[in-house]
């Protein structure tokens, strides 16, 4: 059966929202109006206004309510209408949020999901388009969710539900209407994915592509490119998870193909694909026959003009350019 | 140009600890024309927006103002081209009325490089001369805009500031940090919230605790106003510049008006209010027929002449539209990509492309 | 031990859009002692620290309530085992009344493993049942303990709770997203403002607009009482448990206290008051010694009781402070260091150290 | 003549009030207070109270403010008290301060410096340790400095106070009262230090480290002590600048000493270090002798315990040990 990454989502607040009197989910327009992207829509009809509540506009203060309400013992789902919205909440999240079991000497958990679109949407310019996947990956006491098709979208924001630590679910506006295979498995309502697992999506011998979200689909359509094109296999990893990284998978990876490209839609500095490149500095150095590469957002507050703005993100030509520049083809 | 004394509705204001403005207003003939004229030049625009979203040549969020019209085009009135306006993303009414052409504001939604931001800022990102923007977090114009009287002051100029949001925005916590700075310092600031009763589709009274937005400074005086009369914005604009410039320090206003279209292009606005609530606004309460009605109860022009306006507007939009649609798309080049991240002269030596061989240098 | 009435002066409370307290107040003897006990002991308890901070056994900030400590005793004496508390940095006292020990505390002031927080949270960082710390950045606790509420109204339980925060707080913008929500939704909680009369070193009316704390819920009601009575914190805080849990919705509190200390052991606290006003309040408002003159007017127990109860509460600062200080230190070790990031049997399978080498696998 | 990083920063403000009338500072306790590590101390009794300015403790409104004035054609200095307490104002930086010319299309600067202690203090916890320079390092529209030495630290300051675009600038509690000698030419009130250029604090041959802040001066006295111990010598690079980051000065650097160690006290993971590795993973792989190494604080939400503490962030031990290590001494 096919899912669109949208209904994936719905169906997993619904099941757990089900499962779990202590799960609520509040936010900006989550409950009357059914989402600002309609992921929530119907939660309210079905589950009532004490448990799908709409929230003013006032990130920084519901996301603290959301962690009080985890300390005395709540599970709540917060949604951010995007992620942007949510460097209003940033200090909740991280020093509250983050933070508190460790200070309280693990007396004090705070089982809290925050979720929402993050990063490149389309022409919608620089204040609504930041990706924060580094940012929150950097952060001990945070686990950092990143899910790419509806499976994805579905096992790993139950997971995150169902985690016991502060969980961010950075899901991508973009993909919300795009449609996947849902396995039978991953229907029903006990599927959770683990967090910190990646996937390898396209299995391959010549070249590891390790990137994450709306990212994958591109790097899965620019890999079946290059093998029409060159006869050349391409290894696709989805991340899944940014924090924990699963560098184990990635190390395997590379040691068979032993050619590295990072991709991902974020800045270029300091973001995930650094890391990614930092980690094949220190662990893969020894079996790389090229410098790994990285494929990133530009540098750049995102433009609105539709040429600058296809400018500024990757996509599946430039991923093939990478490709051939890397294997020589 | 004779200046005479009309009478407005004695419900046009309501004050906070404060006298308000008086309702008697002195208007001209010329300054009837020019409102009503504004007026129907912002609708124009709007509904030139409107349909070229429609028709997908404009792109992400596009927050039109119909209904709001006597807002933009009263407060500028009040105005000089000294002052400034600060506002949220609700801005192309604001926008035009600060000087920016129809060209250049729908130039930018096009996504022109002759558009107002050059094609980079879009529907929400629009600044000239005394206007800071559209600003697309909700709230964060507010202190922002404090700042901007802020700078009035600490310059010893006699400007205001009008720092524009919503109700839906008035519960933001910056917003309340922005009135204790502004109070405490005796900055020339009006905090106007446009109170048109939804934020998205969450009606005011399940986003705000007290929904009397010109009380919500609490300590700061607070003055009401129908935002649906532009003679009202005007008068109590001119009111409002003339109080805090007198260092009487900040007010907050409040503009009770209404948005008839939805918060976005992509919200139909039907869901979270009903079809008879936009049509009885619509009907009763328009700030362009409620001015043309006055006109020509008044006897200040006759229906031809506003007509005329009608066409005027129309046929300004049509040309500055299609000029505007005419208009070139920036070059796609890192050159114009990477161009004025930082004021010119002081980049860094390159930028970050999408890959090694993207980078950018701006001094080759 | 039988319950009688006294009453508290009639300047105890000021109340804002409510009716407030009566300030007949039931107490007994066993209460009164209790309550002189409670506060002796804070007081002790904080000078141990003060002490051991100048002794360089305690580190980084260290922010003592001397003077205070009417309102964490007369709260305590309010409230159930239950309801919950939720405060800044300047927390051991209320730390203690929510049933931590003196040992507890100071062993974490000292960094100990047997510190209520396992050495790991230090002065600001201290939780224990119905007490949510101890929290660092000025302001945040405030919607948190909006959230405690919440979860109490949620899980249809009956209990209250108090999210104090300093006078310089109050201006944060998150207190106001706070009291809006509460209102809304009808949150059992109090927001209690401990107006100290200084944010560090700047004084009420520097800092905020409007110095009527207990007004600055506006649409809230509120009531204003005298932090220095413990009687009247008590009677206060009674009122509020009572009036928050009947579905009321919230409250604002404000406890008028006072600071005797600098605002963390760095701070002389004299360069921005006269010694001659931290003088002034300390004799003439001192909270400790308002009760033991009252206890003794009213002739409840001897002033030789009165000094047993010192002794009492000195004995045990002493022991403990003694017992915290040969308590042993965490042991240095990657285990100690990674324990608690995360919820034991959560943990990634690692955490990075410093170097590749220090990488932490929590299963081996 | 010897200046302490405190007096250095407090000499830099004092000029440029002088200097320019626009130029104003405002922030927590600033004025009447002195500041609250006294880096302000004298300015509002030599200035006044219009140029020097205590605020409320409203983060993220004068943060708003401060930018307003800089649209407004000011050039505010907005001190925080320590950066952590930025993260409440990080959106009014970032999305009204960083993105806003690009946004206006060059039609609208904002000339801004915001400034404070960053990063790992003394027994503070995991709340007030946090490093900060990643995440603004990450932002176009930005520059980010982090001064270690007094004439970093004014030249520095100055130069982010006459920079036109707004500047960071991340200092450290620690280095306040640390004293450093101060040229003559350092000591002028025209002194500008260039943002964007390392500098080579110690020439080496045989190993380069690239740090910034306090940790510079920790990997000056691991080198000189791995010099008298093995008579290697260690170049030592101080970043000054983390946007821009001068890649140049360190490729130069380790075509020389064909060996790197990236030194920081911030989180490992998504950091300065991961950027400098990928940089070396990037520019480097072809002259490097053996896998760049990172040194970083550890994991950790800050604890406040001595010892835990220690094993929380890089000493000179810790870099010797690297040194031996890498270069198999
Ligand atoms: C901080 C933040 N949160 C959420 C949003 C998404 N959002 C954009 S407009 C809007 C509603 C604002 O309503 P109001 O202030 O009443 O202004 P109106 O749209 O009615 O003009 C919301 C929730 C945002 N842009 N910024
Ligand atoms: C967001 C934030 N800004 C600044 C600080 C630094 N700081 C700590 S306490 C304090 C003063 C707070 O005063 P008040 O709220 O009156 O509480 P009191 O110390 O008097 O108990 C300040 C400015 C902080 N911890 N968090
Ligand atoms: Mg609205
Ligand atoms: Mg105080």
């Amino acid at each position: 059966k096919d899912y669109t990454v949208r209904d994936a989502l719905n169906e997993a607040l619904a099941e757990e929202l089900e499962r779990d009197e202590k799960v609520f989910i509040m936010g900006e327009e989550v409950a009357q109006y059914n989402g600002a992207y309609k992921v929530t829509k119907g939660l309210l009809d079905r589950f009532g206004d004490k448990r799908v509540i709409d929230t003013p506009i006032t990130e920084h203060g519901f996301a603290g309510l959301g962690v009080g309400a985890a300390l005395a013992g709540l599970n709540p789902v917060v949604e951010f209408m995007t992620w942007n919205f949510a460097m209003q909440a940033i200090d909740q999240i991280i020093n509250s949020g983050a933070k508190t079991h460790y200070m309280s000497g693990g007396i004090q958990p705070c089982s809290i999901t925050f979720r929402g679109p993050n990063g490149f949407a389309s022409g919608v310019a620089a204040q609504h388009s930041q990706d924060y996947s580094a940012w929150y990956g950097s952060i001990p006491g945070l686990k950092v969710v990143t899910p790419w098709s509806a499976e994805d979208a579905k096992g790993l924001l139950k997971a995150a539900i169902r985690d016991p630590n502060p969980v961010m679910v950075l899901e991508n506006e973009l993909l919300y209407g795009q449609t996947f295979p849902m396995s039978e498995e991953a229907q029903k309502s006990d599927f959770v994915l683990p967090i910190g697992k990646a996937k390898v999506e396209r299995v391959g011998k010549d070249l590891t592509i390790v990137t994450l979200s709306r990212c994958v689909g591109q790097a899965l359509t620019a890999a079946e490119n290059i093998k029409k094109k060159y006869g050349v296999e391409v290894e696709v990893i989805n991340l899944r998870s940014v924090k924990p990284l699963d560098v184990e998978t990635i190390i395997k990876s590379v040691k068979k193909t032993n050619h590295l490209i990072a991709l991902e839609s974020g800045f270029p500095s300091f973001g995930v694909s650094s890391e990614i490149l930092a980690l094949s500095m220190e662990y893969m150095f020894d079996f790389l026959d090229a410098p790994a590469q990285r494929i990133t957002g530009a540098e750049v507050p995102t433009p609105y003009a539709i040429g600058l703005e296809a400018l500024s993100f990757p996509d599946e030509a430039l991923i093939e350019k990478k490709i051939v520049q890397l294997l020589r083809l | 140009d004779k200046k005479f004394t009309v009478n407005l509705s004695p419900e046009s204001f309501e004050s906070y600890k404060i006298e308000g403005p008086s309702t008697e207003v002195e208007v001209s003939k010329n300054d009837l024309k020019k409102m009503y004229l504004d007026m129907v030049t912002i609708r124009r625009m709007e509904m030139a927006a409107d349909k070229l979203y429609k028709e997908k040549k404009i792109r992400g969020f596009c927050h039109l103002s119909t209904g709001q019209e006597a807002v933009a085009a009263g407060m500028e009135h009040a105005l000089t081209p000294e002052d400034h306006v600060i506002t949220a993303y609700r801005c192309h009414g604001f926008a035009l009325m600060r000087g920016a052409t129809v060209k250049s504001i729908i130039g930018e939604l096009l996504g022109r490089r002759e558009g107002i931001a050059y094609g980079k800022g879009g529907s929400m990102h629009m600044f000239c001369k005394g206007f800071y923007g559209g600003n697309g977090i909700v709230g964060a114009q507010v202190p922002v805009g404090a700042g901007i009287g802020f700078a009035m002051k600490y310059l010893n100029k006699k400007n205001t500031t009008f720092a524009l949001y919503g109700d839906g925005a008035s519960n933001q916590g910056q917003v309340f940090e922005a009135y204790n700075m502004a109070k405490l310092w005796d900055i020339p600031v009006v905090f106007a919230c446009e109170n048109n009763k939804y934020g998205m589709g969450t009606a005011a009274n399940r986003s705000s605790a007290l929904t009397q937005y010109y009380q919500r400074g609490q300590y700061i005086p607070g003055l009401k106003v129908n935002g649906m009369d532009v003679l009202a914005v005007k008068q109590a604009s001119a009111w409002a510049r003339e109080y805090t410039t007198s260092g009487n320090g900040p007010l907050v206003m409040e503009f009770v008006t209404y948005r008839y279209g939805g918060h976005s292009m992509s919200d139909p606005g039907t869901t979270y209010r009903t079809r008879e609530e936009v049509q009885r606004m619509r009907s009763t309460q328009d700030p362009i027929q409620g001015l043309k009605q006055k006109i020509l109860e008044w006897g200040i022009v006759s229906e031809e002449d506003l007509k005329s306006l009608d066409k005027q507007a129309k046929q300004l939009v049509d040309k500055e539209v299609k000029e505007a649609e005419e208009a070139p798309f920036p070059e796609n080049t890192p050159k114009i990509l990477f161009e004025d991240i930082y004021v010119r002269g002081s980049e860094p030596d390159f930028m970050k492309g999408r890959t090694l061989e993207e980078t950018h240098y701006y001094r080759e």
